[in-house]
């Protein structure tokens, strides 16, 4: 490449601060070539989406430079993004769900006739353009019948529609299948050799190294290094993101620590044909049976959307089920709990680390304490009759010693914690209650590496003492690492359940997919 | 940066407006020398702007600075617990006289009259016992007669033998306006057919124009072509409707003729100015006593209204044949009947 | 400690800022701004009568600043207060009536009257409470909009209390549709004098009022109740995953707000009108919004804002009085403000969210 | 009691019971659809029908013997009058994110105490104005026993204007999007704020016309004439669903209940309260979901 053409993208010297001071980016200057595919990696937290929000024009950055094909952006925001041919596919997407397919794809440039919108025009352009790129959608659909899958194409043929050049994907393959993920990335190649250059966000390094041309790694809002993805090595890689070797304390998971539950151990969790409808009237579990023993972590593999989320909110008391018994066994016979309220399950024994922590697992404006107790705080040891007791302060506080979580003061609102302190919390609390099954959704998702480590640990202590585990994770190797059994969840049913010591991650990617239903090993 | 923006562009538009003031020279013509005697008068709910109940006594009370060289002043209550406040107020700083306009303040100026018993009060439109109040003096007025006399000419007016009236709430002291209109129209017409309206039964109901021209309207798409009101300026409502069907209305407390010519037939005159006035100038001569005033026909106090606006509407038999009633209601040949007066005998 | 004053500065520079405002609207109607502020002064705290009329209007004030900030704390925006209000203070007067009018003169009336009150207050609180718990409960099984269905709620109030007002069995005779008054064994008696001569009493509604902020002090300070309360109010998902019961906690906030909603009309009728008269309230409900958000939904703030707008009341009745400036002066100076804190919020949200 | 029906005289006492509420409904109608919360269409109204008198009788004053022109004059000053309440509440809900609902009741007491203030200081009348005395709109007669304010003529024909611009135009596809989901419309550089500000500001101008209709329909202005309206206006909408035609129906509802209490008082034994009740609940009813759901823009009364 000679320096004769300037860079599509230059982002130089940007910065950002969140309000409270927090950085998000720091002085980050990158260059995007045109027509390539640019890597942008990094852990959670270290300020990719930020950066991308800053190009996009959604966030505006504090100080620094934009500049396209060498000219600087004078007027940055949206719809200066978007006449400069810059189109973002969000993490969360932004489709409207009572709108079209063809209406949320055309919004903003929308064909008309005379004064009028014209609605065949618009399914028509849509239909070319789904043609052209491979990427097939029925024009005419309301967006919330889709699948998540399907709602990404959608969200790829806007960007297209708006003549996007530089196209931003922000961690596309979170919500994807391995043969979805496959078939976006031809359809990535397929832009690339149009011309369209793309900026790609992941934290998955195998993905980049198979897709991107060049990658940036950030840490902590700032650049690390920027190289030519031929010749790039996994491991410095992961060590540039995290700024250290990979925990080398991690135990090897092939061989769990802690008791593993033998075959003969109680049945603590038992579901039994589980089935249950979506928002929108669709099946979402479609009679899953599944049994957890006692001092047993049963995983739940699956792309997000195929039923784990809804099957532990079942289990949870959130969900309604149209069929199926839910049964906690306290020793003697189990009981069956679908019509029990949630804060009787409490007292069963049960527990919930809820995957999307600022949602179910805390309330982001109670103090430390307050969400310490929170579930918890009916218990006779933090509640008289006078109101909550100050006990409530000693326990947030052996809380916060125990589990690491970094607070100035426990009176503070969790809303200004970090991510990882929040969800080290959410833990706590829960494995506090000494449950006898733990329902575990996503317990390190969007932590640091510290507190993934805590989090594990004190998940593989529950176990040791008996609870019966039932994880959910979209990180495979967590899945690997400490799991019991894998049960591999696709569009509402179990296809399969395996050792993880006899399984790789590709395996368990087929099983995701809907590649064959067996089961390895009997539950 | 944008707040300081902000302040700027609302002191920009206060400028705007007060360039735009229209008011007129102050109204006060104080030339008058002497110690002057303080007079204020708290107004019934809905205030000044009635263009009726409120406006006349307002009327009464300028005309006594004009004439008496008083001072005043004038509290236009929001809620039903500021007229008790009123009172309080202007006692204490030590007005001469205090009038209290309407029946629904019966109860505060009995207050305030206990407990200010140095202090000269009157009520307008409701009876306090002299003998318990020696320092109050109710003013009423015979608006039986008055309304006889516009019934009279209404029932003369109608086409149709229809005629209506429009109250503003279902209470005795409206009814007392409704029966004598009745009586004036029957005695004209014994056919003649009365359709009765009340606006609503909250003290709002004498301050809804909107509301008070729907149910002329109504009204008149049941055949009625001449309409009476008491009901505050919600009646004004009701003379626009007539003005925009071609109808006849009646005004009512002051002379309303003018606000449609060619539309309000007459007005009933209930001279609350003239109580209002003549009151205050009791206080002034030093003879004011505290005593029920009815201010009726033979008092000057109750009439119809006559003047170049309806001169072509009230033709000169019709207005022989009303002044015959009059006189004969003078004369006591004829009794109207005082509803208020019947309630107490029951 | 230092977050809440920073909050309640927000409130104070508001007060300054529409204070500017006003003062402007002032001038430009040719009047001096600084002798109305004199004459406002002088009408809310000159002299007892005063004093003891701003009391008495920040009785109702507070109370229902209380219930808005009750509703508030919990999730829900209860712009139903005013007709809350009016069901509470009808019931509060048809059950005081009978009972004190039969009683009164005898000797009887003495033993009975205090019963007789609690029974009127309790009757009023259960009516209030009830007309929110029709929201409440269209909330929490229907998922009902509160704000809309208060606000109707409030238009059905009014002219059902006006058609019960009217009817002969509740009807006093004369001219006013009002009910009977209450005889005065069955009226909240005065607390304590405020003129030398005992004339002026500052009313036992206070006590009403200091109650039910203590009450609500201890509700959303340390118990459990409140505590749930607050945690639906601020993340009804995660208060469920607690195995809070959300919608019974939101129909109970709603029905707390509306009991405190019928206190307002139960002193009202018990301690200052002594009995029920057809469109009593001067907005008290609808005040009582203005207070919680000036408030910053705080109890204490709640206390001084409520006197603040009393004051404001008593002493614009004798500016009104007494000078050229319409007293609705002061309905703009609390729009103003009303304004400027809702806006300062909602600067404030914009800039303490975090964006990831 | 007569032999009059009630129909001949109900039609058209209804259409000028909704026709206020119908401009308020569409206006509140085109900013909930962009997703600010209207609670200010009452002070709107008020507004409009303060600016609306001031200028016709102002006017009439300066230029004697111009009615038609005064009445001109009284159209533009409660359509500029409705705009500047509408730009503050958009100011306060779009600039400064206030919260929509507090904003809406803020100014509706701003302008009831605004118009009283300036009716004191400019006619020496508290919350009230002279007679408009000659200025009017006229009446256009439609059949023999019909003749209506133009205003009605011009609220029926907003309405599908309305209706077209929110459903059948790019603008009203990119309007919607701003009531649904206000981050994916910026994405793809819509200007949501603009959108936003023009939206309230087209309900203070409709707004500003329903309080102008209840002017010329007395003659003058008084304190409070609208007298909820605005609020009633906002029912109608969620009656409606939020969709122009339903809620021409619930306007109509609300006016017929107006009327019919009016027309059937002293003919039946219906107590007059139940019947002005009945709309209220009738919207409850609606919004408990016992008529069809009712599913409000996804984004409405969300700040930021």
């Amino acid at each position: 490449m000679t320096d004769v053409n300037p860079p599509a993208v230059e982002m130089l010297h940007i910065t950002k601060r969140f309000s409270g001071g927090v950085v998000a980016v720091e002085d980050v200057s990158i260059g995007v070539a045109q027509g390539e595919i640019h890597a942008v990696i990094g852990e959670n937290g270290a300020g990719k989406s930020t950066l991308m929000g800053v190009l996009s024009g959604l966030i505006p950055a504090d100080s620094g430079e934009i500049r396209l094909s060498g000219a600087p952006v004078s007027n940055p925001g949206p719809a200066s993004a978007v006449r400069h041919g810059i189109g973002m596919v969000y993490q969360h997407f932004m489709l409207i769900p009572v709108f079209t397919v063809a209406e949320n794809i055309v919004l903003g440039r929308e064909p008309a006739a005379g004064l009028r919108f014209d609605r065949r025009a618009a399914e028509e352009q849509v239909r070319a353009l789904s043609d052209r790129y491979g990427l097939k959608v029925d024009p005419a659909a309301r967006v919330e019948t889709l699948s998540v899958g399907q709602e990404q194409r959608v969200e790829i043929l806007k960007v297209l529609h708006c003549g996007a050049d530089i196209l931003i994907l922000d961690e596309p393959t979170a919500v994807l299948t391995p043969q979805e993920t496959k078939d976006l990335f031809s359809v990535l190649l397929q832009l690339k050799s149009q011309g369209k250059t793309i900026l790609f966000i992941s934290h998955k390094l195998n993905e980049v190294l198979a897709i991107a041309d060049t990658i940036t790694v950030l840490r902590h809002g700032k650049v690390v290094e920027t190289m030519p993805a031929k010749g790039a090595m996994k491991e410095s890689l992961a060590r540039m993101m995290v700024g250290r070797d990979l925990e080398s304390g991690a135990p090897d998971p092939r061989h769990p620590v802690g008791a593993v539950a033998s075959a003969s151990a109680e049945v603590l969790l038992e579901l039994e044909r589980i089935e249950v409808l979506r928002d929108n009237g669709l099946p979402a579990l479609r009679g899953v049976s599944l049994q957890v023993r006692s001092g047993e972590i049963l995983g739940l593999a699956g792309v997000e959307g195929n039923g784990q989320t809804e099957l532990l909110e079942v289990a949870a008391g959130l969900r309604e089920k149209v069929g199926g018994e839910i049964r906690l066994h306290d020793g003697v016979s189990g009981r069956d709990v679908s019509r029990t309220s949630i804060s009787e399950r409490h007292r069963l024994g049960l527990s919930h680390i809820p995957e999307d922590r600022h949602r179910r697992g805390l309330v982001l404006d109670f103090s430390v304490v307050e969400n310490a107790i929170l579930g918890r705080h009916r218990d006779e040891a933090f509640c008289g009759p006078w109101g909550i007791r100050s006990s409530a302060d000693i326990e947030a506080a052996t809380l916060a010693e125990r589990f690491e979580v970094h607070a100035n003061d426990l009176a503070d609102r969790v809303r200004g914690l970090s991510g990882g302190n929040q969800q080290k919390l959410v833990v706590g609390r829960e494995l506090a209650r000494r449950p006898r099954v733990l329902l575990a959704a996503q317990p390190t998702r969007g932590v640091d590496l510290a507190a993934v480590a805590i989090i594990h640990r004190a998940l593989r202590e529950a176990r040791s003492t008996g609870a019966a585990i039932l994880l959910v994770s979209s990180d495979l190797s967590e899945l690997l690492a400490l799991s019991d059994r894998i049960a591999v969840m696709y569009e509402g049913s179990v296809v399969a359940t395996l050792d993880p010591a006899k399984t790789t991650e590709e395996e368990l990617g087929l099983y995701m997919a809907g590649g064959g239903r067996s089961s390895a090993i009997p539950s | 940066m944008l707040m300081k923006r902000l302040l700027v562009a609302t002191a920009a538009a206060i400028a705007l407006w007060s360039w735009w003031d229209y008011r007129a020279g102050a109204a006060d013509s104080s030339g008058l020398t002497g110690p002057r005697r303080r007079i204020a008068v708290v107004l019934s709910v809905g205030g000044l702007g009635d263009k009726s109940f409120n406006d006349s006594a307002y009327e009464g009370l300028l005309r006594a600075v004009r004439e008496l060289g008083i001072e005043e002043a004038h509290g236009e209550p929001a809620d039903i617990a500021e007229p008790a406040e009123f009172l309080d107020v202007y006692a204490e700083e030590g007005y001469d006289l205090i009038i209290g306009v309407g029946f629904l303040m019966k109860d505060a100026v009995e207050k305030a009259a206990r407990s200010h018993p140095d202090r000269k009060f009157a009520l307008i439109d409701a009876p306090i016992d002299p003998r318990e109040y020696p320092n109050c003096a109710s003013l009423l007025f015979s608006e039986h007669e008055g309304s006889f006399l516009v019934g009279a000419l209404a029932a003369m007016a109608s086409k149709s033998g229809r005629v209506g009236f429009v109250g503003g709430m279902d209470i005795p002291l409206i009814h007392k306006f409704k029966v004598g209109y009745a009586e004036g129209a029957r005695h004209v017409n014994p056919e003649c057919e009365v359709l009765v309206r009340y606006a609503g039964a909250g003290p709002d109901a004498f301050h809804d124009p909107v509301k008070g021209k729907a149910m002329a309207e109504t009204l008149f798409s049941q055949g009625v072509d001449v309409i009476y009101h008491a009901s505050g300026s919600t009646g004004n409502g009701v003379i626009q409707a007539a003005a925009e069907h071609g109808k006849l209305a009646i005004g009512v407390d002051a002379n309303q003729n003018y606000m449609k010519p060619g539309h309000v037939l007459t007005s009933m005159l209930k001279r609350v100015d003239v109580a209002v006035c003549e009151t205050i100038r009791a206080v002034c001569e030093e003879r004011f006593q505290g005593r029920v005033c009815v201010f009726g026909l033979k008092e000057g106090g109750i009439g119809y209204a006559m003047d170049e606006h309806n001169r072509a509407l009230v033709t000169s038999p019709m207005q022989e044949r009303v002044e015959a009633l009059k006189a004969k209601i003078l004369a006591g040949e004829i009794r109207v009947t005082d509803y208020l007066e019947v309630q107490r005998g029951k | 400690m230092l977050k809440k004053l920073d909050e309640l500065s927000v409130s104070a520079w508001a007060l300054l800022a529409a204070g500017v405002v006003v003062s402007l609207v002032i001038l430009a109607i040719g009047e001096n701004p600084i002798a109305v502020g004199r004459a406002l002064i002088d009408g809310a705290f000159g002299g007892p009568r005063r004093v003891a009329n701003t009391l008495q209007y920040a009785i109702p004030l507070t109370l229902s600043g209380l219930a808005v900030a009750l509703a508030f704390r919990g999730g829900l925006f209860n712009i139903g207060v005013e007709g809350q209000l009016y069901v509470g203070a009808f019931a509060a007067a048809i059950v005081a009536s009978p009972v004190a009018s039969r009683t009164a003169g005898e000797g009887l009336a003495t033993a009975c009257g205090p019963l007789a009150i609690l029974a009127a207050i309790l009757a009023g609180v259960t009516a209030g409470a009830f007309w929110a718990g029709i929201a409440g409960a269209l909330k929490s099984l229907r998922g009902v909009n509160e704000v809309i269905a208060t606000i109707m709620l409030n238009w059905i109030a009014l002219f059902l209390v006006g058609y019960l007002v009217n009817l002969p069995s509740f009807k006093a005779t004369g001219d006013i549709p009002q009910t009977a008054e209450i005889a005065a064994g069955g009226r909240l008696p005065g607390l304590f004098p405020l003129s030398g001569d005992g004339a002026v009493m500052a009313g036992s509604g206070l006590l009403l009022a200091l109650t039910t902020l203590l009450a609500v002090v201890w509700l959303f300070g340390r118990s459990v109740l409140g505590y749930e309360i607050r945690a639906v109010g601020h993340n009804p998902s995660a208060a469920e995953a607690a195995g809070i019961p959300v919608r019974g906690r939101l129909l109970q906030t709603m029905l707390l707000s509306g009991a405190i909603a019928g206190l307002v009309g139960a002193d009202q009728v018990l301690g200052v009108h002594h009995r029920f008269i057809a469109n009593f309230s001067p907005g008290f409900g609808y005040l009582g919004i203005a207070i919680a958000l000036l408030g910053r939904n705080h109890p204490v703030g709640i206390v001084i804002a409520a006197f603040l707008f009393a004051a404001l009341k008593g002493g614009a009745l004798q500016m009104d009085a007494l000078t050229n400036v319409p007293r609705e002066m002061i309905t703009v100076l609390q729009a103003v403000l009303l304004l400027f804190v809702a806006a300062a919020a909602g600067v404030r949200a914009r800039m303490g969210a975090r964006e990831t | 009691m007569n032999e009059f029906s009630l129909l001949p005289a109900l039609v058209p006492a209804t259409i000028q019971a909704a026709t206020p509420l119908l401009f308020a409904a569409l206006g509140g109608l085109i900013s909930e659809r962009a997703g600010i919360v209207n609670l200010a269409l009452e002070g709107m109204m008020l507004a409009g029908a303060f600016a609306g008198a001031c200028a016709a009788i102002l006017l009439h004053d300066a230029v004697p013997g111009h009615p038609a022109a005064a009445a001109a004059g009284a159209v533009m000053a409660a359509l500029v009058a409705g705009a500047l309440v509408a730009l503050l509440h958009a100011a306060a809900c779009i600039t400064f994110r206030a919260d929509q609902v507090v904003s809406g009741i803020a100014l509706n007491m701003l302008v009831l105490g605004l118009t009283v203030f300036f009716s004191q200081s400019i006619f020496h009348m508290k919350g009230g104005t002279p007679q408009l005395e000659e200025v009017t709109l006229g009446r256009l007669s439609l059949g023999a026993s019909m003749a209506l304010s133009p205003l009605c003529f011009v609220a029926a024909a907003v309405l599908p204007v309305a209706g077209f611009l929110l459903f059948s135009t790019p603008f009203g596809l990119r309007l919607r999007a701003c009531g649904e989901h206000p981050r994916a419309a910026a994405t793809v550089g819509i200007p949501v704020a603009r959108i936003r500000y023009l939206a309230v500001l087209a309900s203070g101008l409709l707004a500003g016309l329903g309080g102008l209709y209840l002017v010329f329909d007395v003659g003058s202005f008084s304190k409070e004439m609208t007298s909820g309206r605005g609020y009633i206006a906002l029912a109608a909408i969620i009656f409606g669903r939020w969709r122009p035609g339903l809620t021409l129906a619930g306007c109509l509802l609300f006016g017929l209940a107006q009327s019919l209490q009016l027309q059937l008082q002293g003919r039946v034994e219906v107590p007059v309260a139940f019947l002005q009740m009945l709309p209220y609940g009738v919207t409850l009813v609606v919004l408990a979901g016992a008529i069809g759901r009712s599913t409000p823009p996804a984004a409405l009364g969300k700040t930021g």
